[in-house]
């Protein structure tokens, strides 16, 4: 084995009290491919710029997405990452794995790859990282062999992700894991083939507290909630006055529709104004729970900046019941890829494409009533497109 | 003429001569005020000195035969001193509070009601309508006077409010009446694609000019029978009017269209709350003179509802950002409709991007 | 002298309690011209249209503006209104009349024109409603005369309105009265002669409760506000409470900061943190009173819907001295006023047009430091047009 | 190959499998949660059994041999069982109390410190920077090493925080850490235009997308030495990158002028407050591998003044909303610049629209 590359930049990165993702690197160092990584990547440390360039069309027979493309463009100096792709590996719900499984993706990745990974890719892959074109289908065939599929990349369904809900969460208004994993298993075919005008994200998260960032990250925001009242334990409310926990101060005067009271002995909640925040519970846990009465709020279209500006996901369904087989969640999400994909432009994400046709013929065309939870208010400017028959409007009473 | 010499850049005459000794003497040194009963107020002085206002409604459109009674009215109640105010009321300035109460029956005798002060719903702020502009989607005087004549027990006190009340009308979306933040903002609408006369167009219109006007670039450059003129795309016409208004070719009047649409929780004042645009409750009413019985109907709907439901020193507006959007379409039974969702330039600013609902 | 017209739609607004325009009109019906207002009019009502058409250019010799052109669509039928001019005489300061003033403006106009006014304009004028183009000379040549000159229309200044202020009112926090006619003078010529790209309005208010809507509908909006402390009388506050007022709902909760707290005795405020929105000192005004170091907020740019969509005033100096003459604020409108002069497009309003150079740049030419009281928060968005030698930012505290 | 049957379209392993027998026993019937210290939980089950977690730092970017060595503790302290958080953290079950501290013993041994729960700070999100991506403006592993080694008793526990506190991380506006919400986001920044290599673009790039590509417009087809290109009108370039996202013949990478940006107050969750966008902080700060002093420097002072002023349960960005921007400006000492005012498609939304100031 080559020996390893001095690195005196990346070996101050070894010091301080977090762990170091350049030792992560050493560790495998005595790989070829991971000794050139250190090399690159210190190199890049002295000249401050990265020496990696776009990635062609590199990919798994029949799939059109799954791998990203990468090589260097220092190929005579670091000859072992001239070609250094990397796979995203679809990760279980929640991720979730035994160690055998763990295992199971280190071999496989020793034999075929860099032995470098990220646990994991910010859409939530496992992040094979560094591998070449001639290892692509040999890896993806071990993989798929041992019941492991690619993950998403490119103009298609992503990789879907969700929060750990009910597997270990008191407040999961639904099955945030199986629903997760419905939703992949269900669209396979535009997980892996990209017809889309862009990528489309999914995240599940079981309650309001949004442990996946559903909310700032997927097109498609599926977000826990319930329509009956918070559960309350007076008792346990009082153990945490008791304990020193300032009701009226961190809880009341914190609610944002203050609908919230407390006399000293007993908290009283205006559920009518409850707009299921999850502060109250989030502070008295052991006190307050979410309703019984539970289901999800369906939001769409949030993305990074480019181009528009960054969006946030914007209310769709305000409730929406979240039991298998999710047919209702399916049938508007076909709705939606339906109208986008035929009119959607290349490289428009779906939050760009609504607010482009406006949110009104948006609903119009995959049949979906308007409800003012959808706006933070009503129009102000009088720019009204009329259409039908202004008569209807009469009778407004 | 020429008994006349003619000035220029003089501008308005200085306000000094206007104000009343009480004023001079008291000019920035007032203690405070207050409301006597609707409509009379007395601001005291640091010095004690007190001036009593008498408020009364107007229709703002006054014959000269009335301002002389005015005057009059002035000359025997106050030593010759009035106003008026930023709603175009009349304001009657007095300091011998025993001349109140004649000056309130003969003011009131002449048709005028007294009040419109606090939390009383006051004067209709509005604009020309059929009277005197041509763009105007239905007239103006003609809805204030319905609504006012249904709202008038809020203006003189029989009835009161939460909190202040400015009902706003324009008769298009030039909008002088600068209804846009107004707690119930009346406005004329028109609703079909303005008709272009082809054979004035190219005499009457800058062509560069009527495309340049179009907010949605639904206008464009067309040469129609030879001549040079504009066509426009209807399915991108959301009939502001601003072509017509640079293009009298531009013809957006129409007698079966127009129509008038409703507004609410707007705010000026910097109080509790930052200003706020007003929002849109109904999209479109009829054109029904002489009275306009829909839309008097849906304007004293909101304000029920409003005095109903909201709390003290809580400003419609106020009001319906505590309750929430979706309870005022449920409290007062309008429908929520695609036109309610904004789809102009900043419209995505209006979603809704929270999973905080009530449900 | 004609006999009346007939106005049986018309005449159904004569009922009512409220005062009724028709009426006025009719107290002018001997004079033709308001005559046949009625009858074309009421030809309104009964087709539910205008019969105005666009005014053309018509003034007094040597202004471009203070006069509206407007001729009617049926001069056969209603000879008198063929020609039916308004004209927009500059009202003193905050409305103030005496008898004789008002008998003397009614005396020309009962010359010169159809006897029927608006008291007052949207902008603040006296509005003479209806007159010949013959009748203009003459009609300002006799109020000029008398000391009456007009106010604006076209792409000019427009006449600078302002509410009561120190005249009638303990909160005024400068002297409107003075600043508006001060301005108004200075400003003669742009007035009078449009050389704009389109209208510059001036409101001035003398606090925050801005009784002339100037927010909503100057392109600068002159509001008076204080630096130091509210002033309470504790006594005061305490009688209210007596009479009544909940002082912990009805002032404590309802401020914006949450700066006050009430302990049944003294009414505590945190000035630091006050942002001068009035309400409590509008409640409990016997009490409270504003600060003695006075000056105003100065906000630019608000408008109507055309083209852009409404626009209300934002912050350009969060406190300005007002005393006479005016200088800061003066120099500060020139400075304005050249830009948006030499840049802005034909019916382009400032506050448009400092959206379309962006509010930075134009800043930048005017010479005004950005402070944070500018937004209601930094730019959420990373397109940042980064100019200068970057290192100046380095050095970050 | 043959040895292996390869399948495609099967998805992810069923995550049943890898779930511990305590998790399914109580799936979905936990009845509350402690957290025993910072980086160990407990959730109780209505059933009364108890789940333990242990959560130990990660830098992400893990060697095989690593996850190996998870797996054997996994072995040995959780029945093999262990999962991975959101954040990146590493979490390990365990059933056995008495397992908690040798478990903890030996992760911390092996360099992987325990905290990150509650209102300590986490993980930092990132993305790959030099490590693996093209466009990256900064690396984004040091930088997160750098600035969580000065951090990181704020992750132990050592030092704690008024509310949840998340720094997230992205090495340039694509933003695949989804850092526009996040309580303080480092952003990677390019400041110079692109350059462009007429030669290769032909070749490489489809010019219509090109020039649709960006959002300002600045890119226009062109014609240089006789071969079809574009040109840059500079002016008109904000440095977003998504040119050379969509075309390698624009190089936006520059050695020289790329830098960092600091950004604040944005938030995920609906508690409280609705989410929020992180707004600009600091513009500009210099690339200063190997440990970049200015960023570390720059986000401690930030976090430092927060732990110092907010309120408990205040988050960031609800602080900065209670006392207002021009206060944190002040508190921080960063200069207030043209560049932290938007000038963007929706900047006139950011305007401040009222007088209501603190002054
Ligand atoms: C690997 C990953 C970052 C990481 O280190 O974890 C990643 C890496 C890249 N992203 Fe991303 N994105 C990754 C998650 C995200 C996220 C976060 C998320 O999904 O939750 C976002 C923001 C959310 C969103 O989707 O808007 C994100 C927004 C982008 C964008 C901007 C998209 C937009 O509409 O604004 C681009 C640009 C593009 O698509 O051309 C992009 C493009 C890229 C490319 C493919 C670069 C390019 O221009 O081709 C990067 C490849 C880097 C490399 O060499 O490996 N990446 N990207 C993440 C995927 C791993 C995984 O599958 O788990
Ligand atoms: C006379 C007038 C000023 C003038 O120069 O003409 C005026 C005068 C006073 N206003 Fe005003 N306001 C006047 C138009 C306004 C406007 C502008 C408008 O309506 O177009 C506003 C902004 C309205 C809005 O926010 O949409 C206005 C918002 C206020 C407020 C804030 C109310 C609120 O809580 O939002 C106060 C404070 C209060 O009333 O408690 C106030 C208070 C006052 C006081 C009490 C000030 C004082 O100490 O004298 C005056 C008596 C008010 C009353 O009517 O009870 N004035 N006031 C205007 C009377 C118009 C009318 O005929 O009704
Ligand atoms: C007379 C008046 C309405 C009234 O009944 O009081 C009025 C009447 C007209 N306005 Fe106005 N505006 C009047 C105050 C306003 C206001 C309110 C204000 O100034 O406080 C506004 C909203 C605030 C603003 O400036 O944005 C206003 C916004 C407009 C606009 C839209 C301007 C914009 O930038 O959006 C137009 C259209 C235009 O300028 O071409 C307009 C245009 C017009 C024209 C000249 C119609 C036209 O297109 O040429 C109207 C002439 C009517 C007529 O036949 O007499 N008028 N106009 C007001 C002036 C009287 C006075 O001088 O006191
Ligand atoms: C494990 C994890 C979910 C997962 O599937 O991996 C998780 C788990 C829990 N979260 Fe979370 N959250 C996790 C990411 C998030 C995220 C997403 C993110 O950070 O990218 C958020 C949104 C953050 C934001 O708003 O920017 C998040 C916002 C919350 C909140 C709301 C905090 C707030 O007041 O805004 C709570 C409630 C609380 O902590 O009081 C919460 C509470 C919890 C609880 C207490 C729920 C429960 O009863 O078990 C869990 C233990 C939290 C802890 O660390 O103390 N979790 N949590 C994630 C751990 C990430 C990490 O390693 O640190
Ligand atoms: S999002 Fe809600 S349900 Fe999911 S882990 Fe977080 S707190 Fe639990
Ligand atoms: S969940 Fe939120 S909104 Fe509902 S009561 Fe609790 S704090 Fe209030
Ligand atoms: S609002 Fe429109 S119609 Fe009415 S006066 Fe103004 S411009 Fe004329
Ligand atoms: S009415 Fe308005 S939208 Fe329609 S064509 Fe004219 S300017 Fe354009
Ligand atoms: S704006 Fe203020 S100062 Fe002027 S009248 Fe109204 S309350 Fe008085
Ligand atoms: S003026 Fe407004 S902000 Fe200031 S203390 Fe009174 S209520 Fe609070
Ligand atoms: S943020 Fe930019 S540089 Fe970093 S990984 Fe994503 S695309 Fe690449
Ligand atoms: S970097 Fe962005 S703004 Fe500059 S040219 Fe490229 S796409 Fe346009």
């Amino acid at each position: 084995m080559t020996e390893q590359r001095k690195t005196p930049l990346l070996d101050e990165l070894e010091k301080g009290p977090w762990p170091s993702f350049v030792k992560e690197i050493k560790k495998e160092a005595h790989r070829p491919m991971a000794n050139d990584v250190l090399g690159i990547l210190e190199r890049s440390y002295e000249e401050h710029i990265s020496h990696w360039k776009h990635g062609g069309l590199v990919g798994v027979m029949g799939y059109g997405g799954g791998v990203i493309g990468r090589y260097c463009d220092l190929p005579e100096d670091f000859p072992h990452v001239k070609e250094f792709h990397t796979y995203r590996v679809n990760q279980p719900s929640a991720w979730f794995y035994t160690s055998d499984a763990l295992r199971q993706l280190c071999d496989i990745w020793d034999k075929h790859g860099s032995g470098l990974t990220n646990m994991h890719g910010s859409t939530g892959d496992i992040v094979f990282l560094g591998g070449t074109t001639e290892s692509l289908e040999p890896c993806f065939a071990e993989l798929s062999h041992h019941g492991w599929d690619l993950g998403g990349s490119g103009s298609n369904m992503r990789t879907p992700s969700c929060c750990v809900g009910p597997a270990r969460c008191e407040w999961a208004c639904f099955d945030t894991l199986d629903a997760c994993y419905n939703i992949t298993q269900e669209f396979q075919d535009e997980l892996h083939r990209p017809f889309f005008p862009y990528k489309y994200k999914f995240k599940f998260a079981g309650c309001p507290n949004d442990c996946v960032a559903s909310i700032a990250r997927a097109d498609c925001s599926i977000i826990g909630t319930w329509k009956d009242d918070i559960r309350v334990d007076q008792n346990r409310v009082g153990e945490y006055a008791k304990d020193g926990v300032d009701i009226q101060a961190e809880i009341c005067d914190l609610c944002p529709t203050s609908c919230m009271s407390w006399d000293g002995t007993t908290l009283d909640i205006d559920n009518s104004n409850c707009v299921k925040c999850m502060h109250c519970i989030n502070v008295l846990h052991k006190a307050l729970k979410p309703g019984t009465e539970r289901g999800a709020t369906v939001l769409v279209g949030s993305k990074a900046p480019i181009v528009g500006g960054a969006l946030l996901s914007s209310v769709f369904v305000p409730f929406l019941e979240m039991e298998p087989p999710y047919e209702d969640l399916k049938e508007l999400t076909e709705a939606i890829w339906d109208l986008w994909g035929e009119h959607g432009k290349g490289r428009e994400r779906v939050g760009e494409f609504i607010q482009r046709v406006g949110l009104g013929n948006f609903l119009d065309e995959i049949g979906l009533e308007p409800v003012p939870e959808m706006v933070m208010h009503p129009r102000t400017n009088p720019y009204i497109f009329f259409e039908e028959e202004l008569d209807e409007d009469e009778d407004e009473e | 003429m020429t008994e006349f010499e003619r000035k220029t850049d003089i501008g308005p005459p200085h306000y000094e001569q206007f104000l009343p000794p009480v004023i001079k003497a008291n000019y920035g040194k007032w203690d405070y005020h207050e409301i006597i009963r609707p409509g009379i107020m007395v601001h005291v002085g640091e010095s004690g000195d007190k001036l009593y206002t008498v408020r009364c409604g107007s229709p703002r459109l006054l014959a000269i035969t009335t301002i002389r009674e005015f005057a009059d009215l002035a000359d025997k109640y106050c030593d010759g001193y009035i106003r008026w105010t930023s709603r175009n009321n009349v304001e009657f300035l007095l300091t011998d509070e025993s001349k109140i109460e004649p000056l309130v029956k003969e003011v009131e005798g002449m048709g005028f009601p007294v009040g419109g002060t606090g939390n009383q719903i006051s004067n209709i702020v509005h604009t020309q309508g059929w009277v005197h502009c041509h763009s105007s989607a239905s007239d103006a005087s003609g809805v204030v006077k319905a609504v006012m004549d249904e709202l008038s027990p809020f203006f003189t006190g029989e009835k009161s409010l939460p909190a202040k009340m400015r009902v706003a009308y324009a008769c298009c979306l030039n909008m002088c009446g600068a209804v846009h933040c107004s707690d119930i903002a009346i406005l004329g609408v028109h609703t079909s694609v303005p008709v272009i006369s082809h054979d004035d167009l190219p005499k009457m219109c800058e062509i560069p000019t009527l495309v340049a006007s179009c907010p949605t670039g639904a206008i464009r450059p067309a040469t129609v029978d030879g001549k040079p003129s504009v066509e426009i795309e209807d399915a991108q016409c959301m009939f502001c009017g601003n072509c017509y208004t640079v293009c009298p070719a531009c013809t957006i009047n129409n007698a079966e269209t127009d129509g008038i649409s409703i507004w609410v929780g707007g705010k000026v004042s910097n109080a509790r709350t930052t200003p706020k645009f007003s929002k849109l409750a109904v999209p479109y009413l009829p054109n029904n003179p002489p009275r306009w019985p829909e839309v008097v109907e849906a304007v004293k709907h909101i304000v029920e509802v409003y005095a109903a439901n909201a709390r003290k020193h809580e400003r419609l507006g106020e009001w319906v950002d505590r309750i929430g959007w979706p309870k005022f379409f449920e409290l007062t039974g309008f429908e929520f409709t695609k036109y309610h969702i904004d789809d102009f330039t900043h419209a995505g600013e209006t979603f809704n991007r929270t999973a905080q609902l009530r449900h």
